[in-house]
């Protein structure tokens, strides 16, 4: 009852402030998922940190090739970005797949990655880029792939003090793409039942160089699946390695039954979009022209 | 004399018959008689009851006439959304 | 009242399209819902609710509660007496429980503060000791002897011995003999099918305002379906005499059957009382899903016998519905519609009500239809898919029709079915082509439609317009539609007429919106009160001119002078009359007072064109026909409106709604993220066809609407995703992880 | 909890309010400020019934802190009209029964014009899915659909 609401100018001073509270706090970018934490009554913080004024957190900026996208940056803001929709079509489908129209609006890939769920949906796309998150704390800044972030359900790797300023997603060399697909029942408005992120590097011929397969909500982080990518590198997706790939994926799931979906729906359904995934990121890739 | 169709699970109350005939002008009389000579029936009645004159569905309407040869039905009181 | 016998007469208004009186207030946020209502000094209310499914509750200790600042006042169930009435106690109880919590979510305890966040808080301080039971919520399971019993001494005298108290009603319908039908059938299909309990989900979630003043007097402003039920159920509970008791219907944003009675009303009159001061409530969407009137869930077995050509010979369903932990009447309705589609010479369908711990299930479009049609349906599509048969014919062949013995009992008199399957044959919707993976799927649908207690008052204003008073919130245009009734009955302009809907003091008692009755009790009860007030202009007129009353007649909105004063006086208009209504008499206004019957029974066909991803189980919506008939349509933009609308909450039953319960008895989805609702982007068009089949009990002709359109699409899905998966799905909603089952399953 | 004074632009014009960290926007302006239009039919933006803009974009108010207003520019449906003047979407939800009982309406209405604004020429697809946010119980969205789609048709040719 007691909450204070706080929107510092600068990361250090929002790390600050973070550190010193004694009690539950939340960041608060685009707020879809702590204002609802805060709606059922399922958090009291003591503390919101606004973080929207400090600066750089809403743009996108080049660097390296790739692009910086600052941790208020909504899924709307990120699908206005041509560049960084050609560069990562993938990553960009999966943060716009979250929620409504609205909450597109408000919606941010950092807050999807904190928020801690299996079925994020960009946290998959992300690990499959190989991105990056800058992290502000009270021992200055730190780097750390996405796919360490996400401990259990929940629960995420940073600590006392820290927040995500910024996620980095790297430079592509040419002939690469990524998607992402997940199974909701309706068309909208759901939580992820099982997803997949896929990006892939093709040679000049349409073969498969790298990959990294990724799925979402068949465990209590997202799944990093070595041996779906290798079941397709050094291949053209042909069925053969569709088929292993799908179950490769299907291998890797220890999903749960819940109100969503079962063991059962998720473990097959995983392996089948993966490899949809895989195809619409092979044809994005130019593997076949 | 009025035939009075009534529904399945009230065949407990009239002797195992589908059909009785009580003595009735109207649908007042009707339930008059119907509680008086099947006192099994009257819970229900009491609880609610339709009835259905000549295939048209009345409520509530105790005045409703009875011709002789009109077709009555007992229906359970309708509910709606 | 019958049908005119001028009803072939060419209607100049009704039919028309013209905009909705409550548009403009509609569409720029100036319409005030359940709640947009203040009262000065007012209190905000909440409920506290029992975390288990059956608990005994030992203890209530609210004064930590009490003690922080900013709450006014506690209630439970204590600081009610104990209605005479079983009904009003069923929904006392309902509100707050009396000992025992009987699902997750009853209300056990509520709080009136200062401010909404107090009273959030002062619930967390609230102790209640609690033993928790064994509970039961699902409806075989609730039958069985050795169930947890939900409460006690409910059951009907007819309930058979071996079932558990649980089974509060039994029930049996039907004629002819069945065994001599069966020993006809070339093949006999025996199917057991279930349904999941769902929501009306209206956007709105109920609300109120209640202010009790220390003389007694009490004004309620609420969101319901029927101020006047409020007015009876509230008055008895709060032990008020009705005339003390204002209820006053404010805009409704959506009810579908599920505000026609009450969850918190009571609660806040309760803490008006005791606080002294106007008392706030409204519901949390959470609260919503756990603690308002969901459907029943169903369990059905279905039996019918088929001759090799398409003729059934005989039928028969045995439905259990379980409605939550106090007794319901739901499995009758469905256990007398379940066939009414057919034309039977043997038939019978057996019903069971069912208490479970869940909360108590209120109306829904149509209660208890869709799930027995649905179980029907789908066992006649199966019929014709083995017997190689157009299921349209089938259906044809089989119609009930004028002179059918109905399967619940009375035989129908002008029936639109045939008319409706004929126009469904018709249309190019039924030829169309079928790519991979897809499947069209058809079901009739049926409702009873009912009249009821209804007023109605019309005022012909001194300047030539026209003010009514009605008693029916409008839900769905319905305002537009008396109005267009009483312009075309008076031969004025529908923009002289305005309709306003009544609180309980203004106007007589007027039943619950509900049956799909508005448009026809209500627009009865106008078409006769313009006709009173048309009888009061023509004597003015007749006076006028010094005539007998007798020989004025009424046309195009004017009084005429007829036989043998024909042409001799210039006809006197509305306006005219009205404008010297001072000089002639007095104000002139008509009214009618009536208990309508003869609504006249509906039925619909629906087409449904689905595709079903064989990888993932998702069903897509491809194509959607309603056909039904309307009676006459009063104003064709909300008839449609009601189908299209039906239509798409059966397919949310049909494919991904449902109540999700865990191990523990408790609601795992309560909101709007898991409970899922059709979405705009899920749907195609909703194609319409209304058909007009005027029914005999109205002057106009006309029929309700509303609730028929829910009952097609539960078959019309499951059988298009049969067919198009190949597999007979007879679980509701067939969710993608189901379907995938039944996939896999196939081989 | 301490309150804090907010100033924001709401349908153009300054407006000024104190609330507390805890309350949103929506409970800002239907409690504070009286504009009921928005409403609340979930609180978790699931509905879309208390869509407005916030700074040009759609957004659920539920989802948006009071105190986020601060130095923000709001439209709620209560600044639809200009005037006496309705909206063309407005207009088209009325002449084509677009509404039922009406409680989605503002939402909807506030969720069109974004659209619009952005793309005066959807597809009904794109539609569907721009409203996707937006449940309406009534209608089963055909003929708010078919009104977006006149709304617009009428937009472009003025």
């Amino acid at each position: 009852m007691n909450m204070q609401y706080a929107r510092p100018e600068t990361a250090a001073e929002a790390a600050g402030l973070l550190a010193a509270a004694g009690g539950t706090t939340r960041v608060l970018a685009g707020g879809t998922d702590v204002l609802v934490q805060l709606k059922s009554g399922m958090v009291e913080p003591e503390l919101i940190v606004d973080i929207k004024r400090i600066p750089g957190v809403r743009d996108i900026t080049k660097e390296d090739g790739g692009f910086r996208i600052g941790a208020a940056v909504s899924g709307a803001q990120l699908g206005e970005h041509k560049a960084l929709v050609a560069l990562w079509p993938g990553v960009v489908e999966a943060v716009e797949l979250i929620g409504s129209t609205q909450v597109q609006g408000r919606a941010t890939m950092v807050g999807n990655l904190c928020n801690g769920s299996p079925a994020a949906d960009s946290v998959p796309a992300m690990v499959a880029a190989n991105a990056i998150a800058r992290i502000e704390g009270p021992n200055g800044t730190r780097d750390c792939p996405v796919q360490d972030i996400p401990v259990s359900p929940g629960k995420i790797s940073l600590k006392k003090g820290e927040f995500i300023t910024s996620i980095f997603v790297p430079a592509r060399p040419k002939h690469t793409s990524d998607a992402y697909l997940r199974f909701i029942p309706r068309t909208e408005m759901d939580i992820a039942v099982v997803s997949a992120g896929v990006s892939l590097e093709l040679d000049g011929d349409g073969t498969c160089t790298s990959a990294r397969v990724v799925l979402g909500a068949v465990a209590p982080t997202v799944v990093l699946v070595e041996d779906a990518a290798k079941a397709i590198v050094g291949t053209k997706l042909e069925d053969a390695a569709l088929a292993a790939l799908a179950k490769a994926c299907s291998a890797a799931c220890k999903p749960i039954d819940d109100k969503r979906g079962t063991v059962e729906f998720r473990t097959q359904v995983a392996g089948v979009l993966a490899k949809r995934a895989a195809l619409i990121a092979y044809d994005r890739a130019g593997g076949r022209t | 004399m009025v035939q009075v169709k009534i529904w399945g699970s009230l065949r407990h109350a009239t002797d195992g018959k589908a059909e009785v005939e009580v003595e009735a002008r109207n649908f007042r009389q009707l339930l008059d008689r119907l509680s008086e000579d099947y006192p099994g029936l009257r819970p229900q009645i009491e609880r609610g009851v339709s009835l259905a004159l000549d295939g048209m569905i009345y409520r509530e309407a105790w005045f409703t006439e009875i011709g002789p040869d009109s077709e009555v039905v007992l229906m359970p009181f309708m509910t709606g959304g | 009242m019958a049908l005119d016998l001028h009803a072939k007469r060419v209607f100049k208004q009704v039919g028309t399209r013209p905009p909705r009186p409550d548009g403009v207030d509609k569409v720029t946020g100036r319409a005030m819902f359940g709640a947009d209502a203040t009262a000065p000094g007012m209190l905000f209310a909440r409920v506290l609710r029992s975390p288990h499914a059956h608990a005994v509750i030992k203890s209530i200790d609210a004064a930590d509660a009490l003690a922080l600042k900013g709450v006014k006042a506690v209630v439970t169930s204590d600081d009610f007496g104990l209605p005479e009435d079983m009904f009003a106690r069923d929904v006392q109880d309902n509100c707050l429980a009396r000992g025992k919590a009987l699902y997750h979510g009853h209300g056990v305890a509520a709080v009136a503060a200062i401010s909404d966040a107090v009273a959030k808080q002062a619930l967390k301080l609230i102790k209640v000791d609690y033993k928790v039971l064994p509970h039961v919520t699902d409806v075989d399971e609730a039958m069985k002897p050795g169930a947890p019993v939900v409460q006690e001494g409910r059951s009907e005298e007819n309930v058979g011995a071996g079932l558990s108290q649980n089974v509060t009603t039994y029930c049996e319908f039907g004629h002819g003999d069945l065994k001599a039908g069966f020993a006809k059938a070339d093949k006999i299909i025996e199917r057991s099918f279930k349904t999941a309990a769902t929501h009306q989900g209206y956007i709105e979630p109920h609300a109120c305002l209640a202010s009790v003043t220390s003389d007694g007097k009490a004004d309620l402003w609420c969101c319901t379906q029927g101020q006047f039920a409020v007015r009876t159920v509230c008055a008895e509970i709060m032990g008020m005499e009705a005339s003390q008791l204002r209820v006053t219907a404010s805009e409704i944003g959506g009810g579908f059957g599920g505000k026609t009675t009450v969850f918190i009303e009571p609660i806040a009159l309760a803490l008006s009382r005791k606080t002294g001061r106007p008392v706030k409530m409204v519901m949390s969407r959470e609260e919503v899903f756990k603690a308002t009137g969901p459907t029943v869930s169903s369990s059905m077995d279905v039996k019918i016998g088929m001759t090799k050509d398409g003729r059934i010979t005989a039928g028969e369903a045995k439905l259990r519905y379980q409605g939550g932990a106090f007794p319901t009447g739901t499995v009758t309705m469905g256990a007398q519609s379940a066939f009414a589609a057919y034309d039977l010479e043997a038939v019978r369908t057996y019903g069971w009500n069912v208490m479970t711990n869940r909360p108590k299930e209120a109306a829904y479009r149509a209660p208890g239809a869709p799930m027995a049609i649905f179980a029907v349906e789908s066992v006649v599509d199966e019929f014709c898919q083995e017997l190689g048969l157009d299921p349209l014919d089938v259906r044809l062949k089989n119609a009930a029709k004028k002179g059918t013995k109905s399967a619940y009992g009375p035989t129908f008199d002008e029936i639109g079915l045939v008319a409706t399957l004929e126009a469904a044959t018709a249309h190019p919707h039924y030829k169309a082509p079928l790519g991979p993976n897809q499947g069209r799927g058809l079901s009739c649908g049926f409702w009873f439609n009912f009249g009821g207690n209804t007023c109605v008052s019309l005022n012909i204003n001194t300047d030539g317009t026209v003010g009514i008073t009605e008693g029916n919130p409008d839900i769905g245009g319905s305002r537009a539609s008396i109005s267009l009734m009483a312009a075309e009955e008076l031969g004025i302009a529908y923009d002289k007429v305005r309709t306003i809907i009544a609180d309980t003091n203004s106007l007589g008692y007027n039943d619950i919106t509900d049956g799909s009755r508005v448009t026809f009790s209500v627009g009865l009860a106008t078409i006769e009160a313009a006709r009173n007030a048309i009888r009061i202009m023509c004597a003015r007129a007749a006076k006028i001119w010094g005539i007998d009353e007798d020989a004025v007649v009424w046309e195009d909105g004017a009084a005429k002078p007829s036989g043998p004063n024909a042409g001799d006086f210039e006809p006197m208009t509305l306006a005219d009359i009205a404008a010297v209504s001072a000089e002639t008499g007095g104000p002139i206004a008509g009214h009618h007072e009536v208990n309508a019957d003869g609504a006249g029974v509906s039925f619909g066909v629906h087409l449904a064109d689905v595709e079903v991803d064989p990888e993932t189980g998702a069903t897509k919506v491809l194509r959607y026909t309603v056909f039904q008939d309307a009676g006459r349509a009063v104003h064709p933009d909300y008839v449609e409106g009601q189908m299209q609308g039906g239509a798409v909450q059966g397919i949310g039953w049909a494919l991904n709604e449902e109540y999700i319960y865990n191990d523990e008895g408790k609601l795992q989805n309560a909101g709007f993220l898991d409970y899922r609702v059709p979405v705009a982007s899920d749907l195609p068009n909703i194609d319409t066809v209304i058909l007009e089949i005027p029914n005999p009990g109205h002057p106009y002709g006309v029929r309700g609407v509303g609730e028929t359109p829910i009952v097609p699409p539960l078959a019309a899905l499951a059988n298009a995703v049969s067919r198009a998966v190949g597999v007979r799905m007879t679980e509701l909603p067939m969710s993608p992880p189901k379907l995938l089952k039944a996939l896999s399953g196939k081989g | 909890m301490k309150s804090m004074h907010i100033s924001t632009t709401i349908n153009g014009d300054s407006a000024e309010f104190v609330c507390g960290p805890d309350e949103t926007l929506l409970d800002v302006l239907r409690n504070r400020l009286g504009l009921t239009g928005a409403k609340e039919g979930c609180g978790t933006g699931d509905c879309g019934a208390c869509s407005v803009t916030l700074n040009g974009r759609l957004v659920c108010s539920c989802l948006v802190m009071g105190a986020e207003a601060e130095g923000a520019e709001i439209t709620t449906i209560e600044g639809m009209a200009e005037g006496d003047q309705l909206h063309p979407l407005q207009k088209a939800f009325i002449d084509h029964a677009a509404l039922q009982c009406g409680i989605c309406t503002p939402g909807i209405l506030v969720a069109a014009k974004a659209l619009l604004d952005k793309n005066p020429d959807p597809t009904d697809t794109e539609v569907r899915y721009w409203l996707a946010g937006n449940l309406c119980r009534c209608t089963g969205y055909d003929k708010i659909i078919r009104a977006v789609q006149i709304a617009a048709k009428e937009m472009r040719s003025a």
